[in-house]
């Protein structure tokens, strides 16, 4: 397993850590952060019934370093753990808290669950609720870039859970046998729900599955943003030099629940989430960081301020708007909208005008 | 005798099912010592043991393809679909496998199992937790369709499927899980397959519904008579497949009027099937165009699912246009 | 302008539209040096190579998923299913993705493009080639469905479902892949998806179908002129998804009376559809039964599959009941 | 790859090679007779127009090994090729004669392309058309019969091309996890009608494939019976002390076109085919026997002239048989006719009278 910088910020690794920038490493920081910030206002805001649902991403934030990874016109294919990384493509804060209101300035229209959101002009796909179909998606486009010899690549997020469905296994084995130019990244984060990677597989880690469908395979430190950046760095070049894909085990945890309507405590002990707790992410590159004298050790607070107060002004703007008008139900079926539906409308609008 | 919910009723027959028969087996996500993400196989883990309720990896076909290989081999496997719109995996073994094989074999290898999965609206769960894919399955020989409306319904009706020589699918109106308690016998009963409910008997219009939507009949049909002294007759088909023709056909015969009350997209829905059964059957006792009430041709909305569904105020504007015609 | 058979009509078709756009890629099993298990893409491999005519792995949720990703980063992606009876495994990718990702989205991406599929029944393919499972698809928003059902058409409608903005099911009626010739002009033209074709004119019952029953539809209707000076007016539709409603209407207004001809199984099949709308739009001019002449509900059968499927006999049997009502 | 006779019919890893009765070694050599001479009459019935469809199974008749190597309580679950299986179990050659005529005497009643059956008085199952189904099947099974705990195992075969299928993926998995009582048996005969396995997987060998399952693989030489025989009963014994599943690659070569309706020529050369034709498993396992004294050199040939002879009998009295009654066509659907399938009956019955 690649790790870089111990749980105490430590580089163990030296010969592995790579040369970044320290204003990057900084704006890795200052996303993990957000992206911390907005998993808690997020649970607040569903605790207070102001928004239904919520996915919580806290442990994961590591996942940010797969973005500083690849280049701007690489395609980005989230499970919906992975906020970090359109943050870090600067998708606008405003959009994402819209959505999460499934407000008139939500960009999908309201039409999601809160946290389910994508953004074309990032080139960070609208995710699915179905585990997985996103997998083999990113191997076509894999495929298309390679097609197009547009020099760009793909790259997918999905969980431990989703190795088990069907568009892992074509989405692993299409993605090798067409060398299509894709990363496929496996957030391993111990649990699918109430069922541990026990019962989802027979195999001890993940990463084994690579050598089935003749790829490379790695396991990194998945709450390790080196590692994490390095193997996706490392994995990108590949596969845009047309060697083909990778599959990367990124070991982590899920330290919430699994989503606002789960309760854990039914099925995994306090301990064990204690345990992962010290492993998390942002504490531990904080004090790489503070470490190394790139910050001083009051910097993480006040990112983290930041971030309350510009979620905070956009919660309270985005929670006084209204819903999107009833005409959007309709759109976006098909590009134009068909008779019946211009009838289904009609019908709609007469009962709502009672 | 207790005042169950739906889901109760649910947990009660599996609970009951799997004590009488140890061939009866669970399996799905998350149905272990999570008890389901609705809770119907709650404490049924712990009573049972894990090999009799199983948490299965992450997959819909593996789900229903390994209750083919129970079945084949003689248990009686009740699975799980999470939720409805999770079933679409699976479809190939449930279109091709389960509804085929007794078929397909001349009849030497069966595999009776049901399928239960939480369906429907009206939960603010958007796209993925909200669909009703009871046309598709319709449309498929070989697997009979149950829909529940009520707590004792589901009891009767889930036991029955579960004993059925045939794969039953299940489906199950979360909306209404909830929603409100009936008396639940304790004692063995079931409800036969293919026999709906007249649920109102009436004289002016039959409604025919069932799951969630037979409650948004029965509103709609109550409103009618109050303010429009409209009687309605609200049939809850309890059984898409065997449907009861024949209580159908007494009620169209009689009102002449007919409407359907179904949440799916309207194109090529259960309604359908419906109203051409009626215009192919009964033609000269129609008085009035069939009309359906669904939910929009668009995929399922999230903050606006509220004027997407049919609502009692939709099923009544129906039975007016209907009546007035 | 050369006579072409309706498969010879899909390969020009396919052709042309990868001559005249570089991001048009083929995908599925055996369409490579093979050339399809049909002939379909016979001789594009060796012209296009084989990037832009991939075999792929025996997987259809694979080879629908991968094309949902080609059409995201913007080719167009024709993929072919080797039978309709083989696109269950696809159903997830269809139903939740191809379908819904406009939707979801609100419109910020799009998955244009188009799955091939050979469908019906006839051709002595038993259970598992022989499927008709266009209804499916049609209860499914967000997805066009075009069905042709001669040479002329199938490379106007495919021309113009490769060129459309959104995913379109073309499902080829191989019953009559090689039943007969028709001038097919090398010129570019479409056809546009959303129109039927009134294909003979009549003014006694209204016939609806599509695909391969479309010729039993006009040998009917020959049969009850000749033999009892009945005159149908027979509608191809064409496009299921969206329907010509107009077209419909028209004719229904004239006629009062109507037939639908599908060859899938008759519970919920996408004659209950049209059966539906006539009821409830039009119920006034009806003046007997509207009559499904359809597969029966079984799975597929092998010997018997002349039995099994509408004939000719069945329409006209249909169209004297009709007119005597 | 384990390999136990070359192709000489020498022994050469005498340390594993079975002890086998003799007449069970004949035994073997007639069923793969059988086998071949009931593809011939297949082939030739198919080419003269008297049966609509044939699937050749030429080359792989070493399968029969597996049906040795397992105990009459066992479950398998066939490809389409593995008639053999059947044959070594004791089924009727009348009822599959009957079957590919598809007359009023066929057990399956008509109903499926000639080549598809199965039996469950000799618990074979019937085989599906779709890839791949019937491997979770197997698992599922395999599940039982450790919950049932009857001791039996199944036993389930396999093309190269299905390990792409979602249903190897989920077989493979679900059979690992629960450890079930399952062998999982590839028949790698190289092609998936006109896809050669190097477009159908990025890996060397299909036997790499159990690795991220967390299960045991072994690859074998698909054309050598004892190999096949050794093989499967190892694994089965495993299966059956409730140690879990293993996944057996057997490599060999479908000599004959896909199905009669192929043209292989258009995708493959004969030169391959010549190659692998030396190898096939009946020539090869006489040679074994011959050398060893077991059988005379003429006793292959005479086990085909009987096969031929009573292939021949059962051929004119199933051809003179009459279809199955229309009433069949509607019968099976469900154990009991629903109204509406009555009303249909009644319907096709008119227009057959007519
Ligand atoms: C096809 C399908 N089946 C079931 C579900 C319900 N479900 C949602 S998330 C989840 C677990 C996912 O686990 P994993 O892939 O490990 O991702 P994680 O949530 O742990 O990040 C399940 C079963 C679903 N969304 N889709
Ligand atoms: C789901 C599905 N897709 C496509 C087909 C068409 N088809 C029939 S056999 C076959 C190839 C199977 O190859 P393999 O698994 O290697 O078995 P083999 O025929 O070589 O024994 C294909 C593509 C099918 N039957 N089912
Ligand atoms: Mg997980
Ligand atoms: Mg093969």
């Amino acid at each position: 397993m690649r790790q870089i910088i111990d749980i105490e910020g430590n580089v163990i690794s030296p010969d592995l850590l790579p040369k970044v920038a320290k204003k990057e490493l900084v704006k890795w920081l200052d996303i993990m952060i957000a992206v911390r910030v907005l998993d808690e206002k997020g649970m607040r805001l569903q605790r207070q019934g102001r928004i239904g649902f919520h996915i919580p991403t806290t442990g994961q934030e590591a996942h940010v370093g797969a973005a500083a990874a690849i280049k701007d016109k690489d395609w980005i294919f989230p499970a919906y753990r992975e906020h970090g990384l359109a943050i870090y493509r600067g998708i606008a804060l405003a959009d994402i808290v819209n959505h999460l209101f499934a407000n008139d300035l939500d960009p999908q229209k309201g039409r999601r669950l809160p946290g389910l959101f994508g953004d074309s002009r990032i080139r960070f796909i609208n995710p699915s609720a179905p585990i997985g179909t996103q997998i083999v998606q990113a191997a076509g486009a894999g495929y298309a870039a390679r097609y197009k010899k547009d020099g760009s690549v793909s790259i997918v997020f999905f969980g431990d859970g989703a190795t088990s469905s069907n568009d892992f296994h074509s989405g692993m084995n299409f993605g090798a046998v067409t060398k299509a130019a894709t990363v496929f990244i496996c957030q391993n984060n111990q649990w699918a729900i109430s069922v541990p990677l026990s019962k989802q597989t027979a195999t001890k880690q993940l990463v084994d599955k690579a050598t089935g469908y003749g790829m490379p395979g790695i396991q990194i430190d998945g709450n390790d943003i080196f590692a994490m950046f390095t193997a996706v760095r490392e994995a990108a070049q590949r596969a845009r030099k047309g060697n083909g894909p990778t599959f990367i085990e990124s070991v982590t945890y899920r330290l919430g629940p699994h989503t606002s309507s789960d309760d854990p405590s039914k099925y995994r002990s306090e301990n064990d989430v204690e345990l992962w707790r010290q492993k998390e992410p942002i504490g531990r590159f904080s004090k790489y960081l503070i470490n190394e004298g790139i910050i001083d050790k009051d910097e993480p607070q006040r990112i983290h301020s930041k971030y309350d107060q510009i979620f905070n002004e956009l919660i309270s703007e985005a929670d006084n708007r209204s819903t999107p008008p009833l005409e959007t139900m309709f759109e976006d079926v098909f590009e134009t909208m068909p008779w019946y539906l211009e009838e289904q409308l009609e019908e709609a609008l007469r009962f709502t005008k009672e | 005798m207790a005042e169950l919910t739906i889901i109760e009723a649910v947990r009660l027959a599996l609970d009951q099912e799997m004590a009488r028969d140890e061939s009866v087996v669970l399996l799905g996500e998350d149905i272990g010592p999570d008890g389901g993400v609705f809770r119907a196989t709650q404490g049924l883990y712990e009573k049972y043991g894990g090999k009799r309720v199983l948490d299965t990896p992450l997959n819909e076909s593996g789900i229903i393809g390994f209750a083919v290989g129970m079945a084949l081999y003689g248990l009686r496997p009740v699975a799980e679909i999470q939720f409805a719109d999770f079933i679409w995996p699976a479809m190939d073994q449930i279109v091709s496998e389960v509804a085929k094989f007794r078929y397909r074999s001349g009849g030497m290898f069966t595999v009776p199992m049901v399928i239960r999965t939480p369906y429907g609206g009206g939960v603010k769960g958007a796209i993925y937790h909200s669909q009703s894919p009871e046309a598709y399955f319709a449309h498929t020989p070989g697997l009979k369709i149950v829909i529940p409306s009520s707590p004792y319904d589901t009891k009767g009706l889930l036991a029955a499927s579960i004993r059925d020589p045939d794969p039953v699918l299940f489906f199950e109106p979360k909306r209404i899980y909830r929603a409100f308690r009936e008396e639940v016998p304790e004692e063995d009963y079931t409800i036969p397959l293919g026999q709906a409910s007249v649920v109102r008997s009436g004289n002016d219009v039959t409604i025919l519904a069932y799951g969630a939507m037979l409650h948004v009949a029965m509103d709609a049909a109550e409103r009618a008579m109050e303010q429009h002294k409209i009687d309605c007759e609200v049939i809850d088909l309890r059984t898409l497949v065997p449907l009861d023709i024949e209580t159908i056909e007494a009620s169209v015969k009689k009102t002449g009027r007919v409407i359907s009350v179904t949440e799916s997209p309207k194109t090529a829905g259960f309604g359908a099937e419906l109203s051409a059964l009626v215009a192919e059957r009964w033609i000269e006792y129609i008085e009035s165009p069939i009309i359906r009430v669904t939910g929009y041709d668009t995929p399922f909305p999230f903050v606006l699912e509220h004027d997407y569904m049919p609502s009692a105020e939709k099923v009544l504007d129906g039975i007016i246009r209907s009546f007035n015609f």
